[in-house]
């Protein structure tokens, strides 16, 4: 990197110019036009089902940002779907289809819990050790589901084994597993619910700011620092050249010197990586024990989502976790003050990732009703 | 309680399912089905909310309290039980119900525990009796000379375990030469696998099959339509709830979460909370709280023996002469 | 030719237009009744539009199409067929893992009972090729990736005939064959003439157009420029139409000597992906202020070879060597920095990022060399500016940075990639097929280039189907045949000829018997086609759309 | 077979030593611990193979073909979502219970799958859409829409105890042994679903469209200018794919008799598995149904054991199938893939 301010400001400059050429605003409008157009049949859905859609969705924002609580609910569940929509982005950008991120989170969640718990008797108790154990955690997490993700990379890269579907076995496979071991022999004898033991006090995220005990300002800023560590990574380094052509056409990379085998497999492990935090922080930020995890939210699908609304951009994925943020959180507000099935969210999300998959039909919309101008 | 929030016509209560969801025709419903009826007879108003993510328990019941118009919160199942624990303190003024499990100390909790062991008991000492016994009804019989019943559990977990242990030990404790077949379909939806689980038992000699597997429990009965033999329901009367299959479905094994469900709602009501704080037991010794009942299409039908069997065997264990190895919620 | 019977084919006033390019301008075309018909012109003049229009898979602007003398609008090749008109793409159409009578049939399958009648389809190919002496019939069963290219070009051909073609058209026929095989293909396409048919091809290779066509027409910028009997013209009046200027065939004259060896392999030996010996025993010396040819007919161990040099593959015996110091194991990425450049076989899939624009390709290969990469962090602007550089030099169109590889055109493609190859000072270049697809005027600069590039101490590996190529730019020659290097020639002394029986595994004291060879056995003789290069092509961006 | 590679060949050696290696193992583990054959190996257990076996296969047929064309149609567990959840409704709705009530059900789940594959068709085909991802979104949608419908049916996700499909049975004939059972006492969506394999892979190795929808995928420009619409032909895989899903959701819903919308829904992975299933079939309609009965096998034996008290954890038995999958494609991996697949074809003009 230059040191010199101006060069280094320049490039940066030339950078944001190239992020933000009309793609990009095209961009924006697909995510914007998928989502407006998804949200709509969804209220048309909720007429013709005999319900008021003015008040499902006013139902939608209440739940989402109409109070503290509310509010504070959406940001939890942004941070969780910012950093797992990273996680996906990560690998997507490279070509490779990491759909095991929901596996690797749980991966990392249990490697999280389990080695705080086991160096918790030779850690002192307070503050200190409270943040190392958290600290500890975190880096179990991260080791944990970059080496359950770099499993199907290896397979992939050396074996030609597809990765859609070796991941979405993983990610059978680790909810099995760990479900069985969190209610077996990682269940504490006085444990009432199917859990492991809880985390030693002092391990955690402060609640600052917001006070929330399962929210922290702190795991919403570990997520944003992630975006920037990423997207910082992926344009300006080498090796975040490497991965972004190999994705766009493996081809030219190897050709240029990629190794794409081991691009496969430093692709999945960095997801994996970042998918083992969001399972960190849902362990200590929310939960403060693992459970089992068939009752851990789907944030891992979701995250697909989230990233292709992003176009798998990561700093995308922060707005469009936001979305759906609100859209989950607005779902509990909908369960209680509406009669409206809450699954109709899901299917509303499903919609959403429909429409971003055919960013031709927004292209054909935006010239027959003359919006948008001559792209394309 | 609750006058302040007069909107909507009556008071409100809540529920909030156990990871099963709702729609089980047993556990979830059949307490839900308790706070309509207490809900019809008051003039209250139900709120449902169904949670599937164990993770999202405590948040859900943070989001009624917090709302404040509630003047009880039901939670079905002991997931929800960490949550309680410190949602009993942070709002002390609200009237909470668990189902399976109760909050040490905790007064303005109401903690019902289910004795599902005993109930699998019960439906165990029902399945060894009529195996040996010459049933017919419709197209379906049992084979009397043969003694085999069957276990189809729903996923393979500590909780299902309970159930499965208890029923071989109420077996057992009717004729240790019955054989019980044992399997699991590993999911509470697939109901496909479980019909597979229950067909491959009757194929292999068992004649009864008594399923714990919440929703996917129907492809056992439909298993027993299809092999010309017989089921038995969980939690509430399933040939009730169930009655496309109330050929089939000889009795059930319940425990009167409704009659919890109302009986708490009617202490809210009726401002006797005390009557219901703290822990709270369904099971044998409790009038009716555990039991076993006729299915709808077999009532006069059965052998006496059953009705002797299941009598003697609530007596033994009240007087304390059964000792079951599981507990009610795991083993 | 009958004077007064109306022509095959009369195009009139075609014009075509995509976006903005005008591919065709008001262009008159006439074929006449048995003849061959040649067209020729630069990378995209518009040749191959216009026999799509003829095809039907354009529809023109403007303009009429008259078959036998009568006007025809075709809306889909189907109606061009059924008017008697096939088209060889050059990109061939063949479905790989079908057999080649399924291949032939296609669209047109004979049906029995509701199921396709092999039977009946394989006594009519058997028919028409016993006809023509096409040995395709003895590959029916054979699934098409199977073939050498050679018997891939006679397969589209009986599918053409099978659809009861009379007009043949052929886009760039000649560009993958062997010396041998465009010798076996011209005097197919007389005999089909003899039979009554007419034929169109196109070319970019003068000598073949002049030895096989009876007229010529010339397209520069979408416009006919004008159409000549072969008789009557000369390449240099060719070339000059083509491109609008003289065109030198001059070589220039060498002036450095060759130096010292800058890569060398020892005894260097390549299993190949399905097990078999691709490369064997080569022992190869390249040196500084010199360009190595590499002759030989595709399929023959080239790729291995390549890749053998620049690191892509790890050889299985042998030993590489760059300026004396061993790096049979090292990498594609080291190779890079310590100097070895390469110019790919497949520019579309390897040459450039096609959804990136210069700015970002300029970088492919270079992301971890200073000064665009220093310590894994990236200088944009060094590349930017290195992008503009390539650009000028190069004479790159249209010269703009921010614009997606994808819309270049080939030539303009391939500057760019020898651009950014030869952009920080490497000691030895692989050229693979440099001016593949090339026209004449761009091909004119890549060689200028290549050859100043030697002087200026180089050491250039250069591999091409194109002799005439390696006879202006080579110093020295080796022909590979079956994975090893079966002779070394001087480009200046050896013929044409001589170096296509070197390439088709004859000595050239086996020439004699040769001669009386049957040509129908030619594919045969060949050796098995090239796996990889099969699975280049499928895989490939540069599919004919 | 004129189609058969080598590549396929070699698996197919490949296969029949992996089994042949199988066979040994379980003879020796049969031996030493004294394992009740005779309990496991039984015609019942057979049969339910084929049951299991016949959703996947049906969903894999149909996905193959897709593929075949060069769409790869990932949306195949979400259409079986909805063949399923339309079955249930339709029963639900008409209310009688019928066995042609339940074949209704069928057609009415084949025919709604095949207009909402028609929205997806023209997702993927006229505007290009990212195949894995429209995919992806329609399994979302399925696992969203199938519990609301039933919600806004039913007041809950599951619906009531419905009809299902009963097996028929040849009289005297299904008296024979193991053969009687098998073919003569037999659901008649097994007997459909082996029609339809036989049909796909006559139509696919035999016919002119089986032709075009190979050359569709393999090379679509020839296909193109050999003067047949590419994307007609991929429109008709698409919709038979999604029909075939929904077909074996309905299949799936006609034997449980219940329609349960918690979870994965009671579809539950299957049509994740056949997808697998083809590949390992490697895109052959037999092989594909082969390998969905192995899956089918796995899953009922591992029940069988369960039934005959050999003590396996069934919660971690239950992952052999999935880990099964990965060692398949591991294997096996290097299926070859029609070349064109996931690409979007435009004719010029
Ligand atoms: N599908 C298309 N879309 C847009 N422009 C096109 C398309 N096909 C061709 N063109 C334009 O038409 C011009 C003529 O192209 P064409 O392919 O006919 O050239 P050509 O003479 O066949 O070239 P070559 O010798 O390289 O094959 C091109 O320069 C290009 O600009
Ligand atoms: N589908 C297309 N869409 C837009 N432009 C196209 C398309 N196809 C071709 N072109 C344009 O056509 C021009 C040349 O195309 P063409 O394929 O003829 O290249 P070429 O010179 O023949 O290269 P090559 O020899 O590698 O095929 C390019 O400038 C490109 O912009
Ligand atoms: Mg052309
Ligand atoms: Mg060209």
């Amino acid at each position: 990197m230059s040191d010199d301010p101006g060069r280094t400001r320049e490039a940066l400059d030339r950078v944001a110019a190239r992020l933000l050429d009309a793609s990009v605003y095209e961009r924006v409008g697909i995510a914007v036009g998928s989502t407006g157009l998804a949200l709509l049949i969804g209220l048309v859905v909720v007429a013709a089902a005999g319900h008021n859609p003015l008040l499902f969705a006013q139902q939608l924002v209440v739940g989402s940002v109409g109070s503290t609580g509310a509010f504070t609910r959406t940001l939890r569940f942004t941070t969780l779907f910012i950093l797992a929509g990273v996680a996906v982005a990560v690998a997507f950008r490279a070509g490779v289809f990491n759909i095991g991120v929901q596996g690797q989170l749980v991966v990392g969640g249990i490697a999280c819990v389990l080695s705080i718990l086991w160096l918790a008797p030779f850690v002192p108790n307070g503050p200190v050790g409270g943040a190392g154990l958290t600290l500890v955690g975190l880096f179990a997490a991260v080791v944990a589901g970059g080496l359950y993700a770099a499993l199907p990379g290896v397979l992939k890269a050396y074996y030609g084994a597809n990765e859609i579907i070796t991941t979405i076995m993983l990610n059978f496979i680790a909810i099995g597993i760990v479900g069985w071991a969190v209610d077996g022999p990682l269940r504490p004898d006085d444990a009432r619910s199917v859990r492991t033991e809880y985390l030693p006090e002092g391990v955690g995220l402060p609640s600052l700011v917001f006070s929330d005990p399962n929210f922290s300002i702190l795991g919403l800023g570990l997520a944003l620092a992630v975006v920037g560590v990423v997207a910082v990574g992926m344009t300006r380094t080498s090796f975040g050249y490497d991965m972004v052509t190999s994705g766009y056409q493996a081809s030219a990379a190897t050709f240029s010197g990629v190794d794409p085998q081991r691009t496969i497999v430093a692709t999945m492990t960095l997801s994996g990586m970042v998918a083992g935090l969001v399972g960190a922080v849902f362990a200590i930020m929310i939960q403060g024990y693992f459970i089992d995890p068939s009752g851990i939210g789907t944030y891992g699908f979701d995250a697909i989502a989230v990233s292709l609304l992003a176009a798998n951009n990561p700093v995308g994925v922060v707005p469009a976790s936001l979305l759906f943020g609100a859209l989950e959180s607005s779902g509990s507000h909908v369960q209680i003050h509406s009669d409206v099935p809450v699954q109709l969210i899901d299917g509303i999300v499903g919609i959403v990732v429909l429409f971003v998959a055919a960013p031709e039909l927004f292209r054909m919309l935006a010239k027959r009703t003359g919006l948008g101008g001559e792209k394309r | 309680l609750g006058d302040e929030n007069g909107g909507g016509g009556g008071d409100q209560v809540a529920i909030i399912s156990s990871d099963a969801g709702f729609g089980d025709n047993a556990f979830n419903d059949n307490a839900l089905e308790g706070l309509e009826e207490a809900a019809d007879e008051f003039d209250l108003e139900v709120t449902q909310v169904e949670e599937t993510e164990t993770a999202e328990f405590a948040a859900r019941q943070e989001d009624l309290a917090e709302d404040g118009s509630y003047d009880l919160i039901v939670m079905v199942g002991y997931q929800h039980y960490e949550g309680l624990a410190e949602h009993s303190e942070t709002y002390p003024d609200q009237y909470w119900m668990l189902i399976n499990d109760h909050v040490e100390g905790a007064d303005n909790v109401s903690g019902w525990i289910e004795m599902n062991n005993e109930m699998s008991f019960l439906a165990g000492v029902a399945a060894a009796t009529l195996t040996q016994e010459e049933i017919e009804h419709d197209d379906s019989a049992t084979d009397p000379d043969e003694a085999v019943v069957g276990f189809a559990g729903g996923e393979d977990i500590d909780l299902i375990n309970a159930f499965e242990e208890s029923y071989i030990e109420g077996v057992e404790w009717v004729d240790d030469g019955v054989d019980v077949l044992t399997g699991y379909g590993g999911s509470f939806s697939d109901s496909e696998a479980l019909n597979d689980v229950a067909t491959s038992q009757f194929d292999d000699g068992a004649d009864i099959v008594w399923h714990a597997a919440a929703a996917a429990g129907a492809g056992a009965f439909a298993a027993a339509q299809d092999n010309d033999r017989f089921a038995m329901g969980v939690d509430s009367d399933q040939s009730v709830a169930d009655d496309q299959y109330a050929d089939v479905i000889l009795g059930s094994a319940i425990k009167a979460l409704d009659e919890a469900t109302y009986q708490v709602t009617e202490a809210v009501v009726e401002d006797d909370w005390d009557s219901v704080s703290g822990e709270q037991n369904l099971s044998i010794e409790e009038e009716e709280g555990i039991d076993f009942v006729v299915g709808q299409e077999f009532e006069g039908e059965l052998p006496d023996s059953l009705e002797e069997n299941i009598e003697e065997a609530k007596e033994a264990y009240v007087a304390g002469e059964v000792d079951l190895t599981c507990g009610p919620t795991g083993c | 030719m009958t004077a007064d019977a109306p022509p095959a084919v009369r195009l009139e006033e075609i014009t075509k237009t995509f976006g903005d390019v005008v591919a065709n301008d008001a262009v008159d075309f006439r074929l006449e009744r048995e003849s061959i018909h040649a067209l020729l012109g630069e990378n995209g003049s518009g040749k191959t539009t216009l026999m799509n229009v003829l095809y039907g898979l354009y529809e023109q602007d403007a303009g009429t199409i008259h078959v036998d003398g009568e006007p025809r609008s075709f809306d889909s090749p189907q109606d061009a067929m059924a008017a008697g008109i096939g088209m060889i793409h050059q990109h061939f159409q063949l479905v790989e893992p079908m057999t080649v009578l399924q291949n032939v049939v296609l669209g047109h399958e004979p049906i029995d009972g509701g199921l396709v009648d092999e039977d009946a389809a394989r006594e009519e190919i058997e028919a028409l090729c016993n006809r023509y002496g096409f040995d395709v019939d003895d590959h029916l069963e054979t699934p098409v990736e199977e073939l050498d290219l050679g018997t891939r070009q006679r397969v589209e051909i009986v599918k053409s005939l099978y659809r009861g073609a009379d007009t043949l058209i052929l886009d760039e026929p000649t560009a993958v064959l062997t010396p041998q095989e465009v010798e076996g293909l011209l005097d197919l396409l007389e005999e089909l003439r003899a039979s009554g048919r007419s034929l169109i091809f196109i070319s970019h290779k003068l000598e073949e157009v002049l030895a096989a066509a009876d007229r010529i027409t010339v397209l520069r910028d979408g416009h006919a420029v004008d159409t000549v009997a072969a008789a009557d013209t000369s390449r240099q009046e060719l070339a000059r139409m083509m491109v609008g200027r003289e065109v030198s065939f001059e070589r220039p004259a060498r002036e450095a000597v060759p130096g010292e060896p800058v890569l060398e392999t020892e005894e260097l030996s390549i299993v190949g992906d399905r097990g078999l010996e691709r490369v064997s025993e080569i022992d190869l010396t390249v040196r500084a202020h010199e360009i190595l040819g590499i002759a030989g007919v595709q399929g023959n161990g080239q790729t291995e070879l390549i890749e053998a040099l620049t690191g892509h593959r790890v050889p299985d015996e042998g030993r590489v060597h760059l300026r004396g110091e061993e790096i049979t194991d090292v990498g594609r990425r080291q190779r890079l920095e310590a100097g070895i450049a390469a110019i790919p076989e497949d520019r579309n899939a390897e040459g450039l990022v096609q959804e990136y624009d210069l700015v970002k390709n300029a970088l492919l290969g270079n992301q971890t060399v200073p000064p665009y990469a220093n310590d894994g962090w990236l200088d944009w602007s060094a590349v930017e500016t290195h992008a503009e550089e390539i650009i000028e030099e190069f004479d790159v169109h249209p010269p703009d940075p921010t614009a997606r590889a994808g819309s270049l055109s080939g030539g303009n493609q391939q500057k760019f990639i020898v651009g950014r190859e030869i952009g920080h000072d490497p000691d030895v270049l692989i050229a693979a097929h440099p001016t593949r697809g090339v026209d004449v005027g761009s091909l004119e600069f890549i060689h200028d280039r290549l050859l100043e590039l030697r002087e200026e101490g180089l050491g250039i590996v250069l591999i091409s189907s194109k002799l005439d190529e390696l006879r202006a730019l080579a110093d020295r020659i080796v022909v590979m045949y079956e994975g090893a290097f079966i002779d070394e020639v001087d480009p200046i002394e050896t013929s044409d000829a001589e170096l296509g029986l070197l390439m088709a595994g004859q000595r050239l004291e086996e020439e004699a018997e040769r001669e009386t060879g049957d040509r129908s056995t030619l594919g045969e003789t060949r050796p098995e086609p090239d796996a990889e290069a099969t699975v280049d092509r499928r895989s490939g961006g540069d599919r004919e759309r | 077979m004129s189609l058969a590679t080598g590549a396929s060949r070699r698996r197919l050696r490949l296969g029949g030593l992996a089994l042949l290696a199988a066979v040994a193992l379980a003879a020796v583990l049969v031996v030493q611990f004294d394992v009740p054959l005779e309990r496991i190996l039984t015609v019942g257990f057979l049969n339910r193979t084929l049951m299991l076996a016949s959703p996947i296969a049906l969903a894999a047929v149909g996905g193959l073909y897709a593929e075949k064309s060069g769409v790869f149609n990932i949306g195949l567990e979400g259409f079986m979502i909805f063949g399923a959840i339309t079955a249930a409704a339709t029963l639900s709705l008409v209310g009688a219970s019928s066995q042609l009530h339940v074949w209704l059900a069928i057609v009415v789940a084949v025919g709604v799958s095949l207009v909402l594959t028609a929205g997806y068709a023209v997702l993927l085909i006229r505007y290009k859409a990212d195949q894995i991802v429209a995919g992806l979104a329609v399994w979302f949608i399925g696992l969203g829409f199938a519990p609301f419908l039933a919600s806004l049916l039913w007041g809950t996700v599951r619906s009531p105890g419905l009809a299902s499909m009963n097996r028929y049975s040849v009289p005297y004939l299904s008296e024979l042994p193991v053969v009687g059972s098998i073919l003569f006492n037999q659901s008649p969506l097994v007997v459909l679903t082996l029609a339809v394999v036989i049909a796909a892979w006559v139509v696919l190795y035999r016919t002119r469209y089986g032709y075009w929808v190979q050359a569709a995928g393999e090379n679509p420009t020839a296909l193109d200018t050999a003067g047949i619409d590419v994307n007609r032909v991929r429109y008709a895989t698409v919709l038979f794919s999604g029909a075939m899903a929904g077909l074996g959701g309905a299949v799936l819903l006609a034997h449980a008799g219940t329609f349960i919308g918690t979870g994965d829904t009671m579809v539950d992975g299957r049509g994740w598995i056949a997808i697998v299933a083809y590949l390992f079939g490697n895109y052959n309609p037999i092989g594909a149904a082969l390998a969905a009965l192995l899956f089918g096998g796995l899953e009922g034996l591992q029940v069988q054991f369960q039934t005959v008290d050999i003590a396996v954890s069934g919660r971690l038995m239950g992952l052999l199938p999935y880990v099964g999958v990965i060692v398949v494609l591991t294997v096996w991996g290097k299926t070859r893939m029609p070349s064109s697949v996931g690409e979007p074809y435009e004719s010029e003009e």
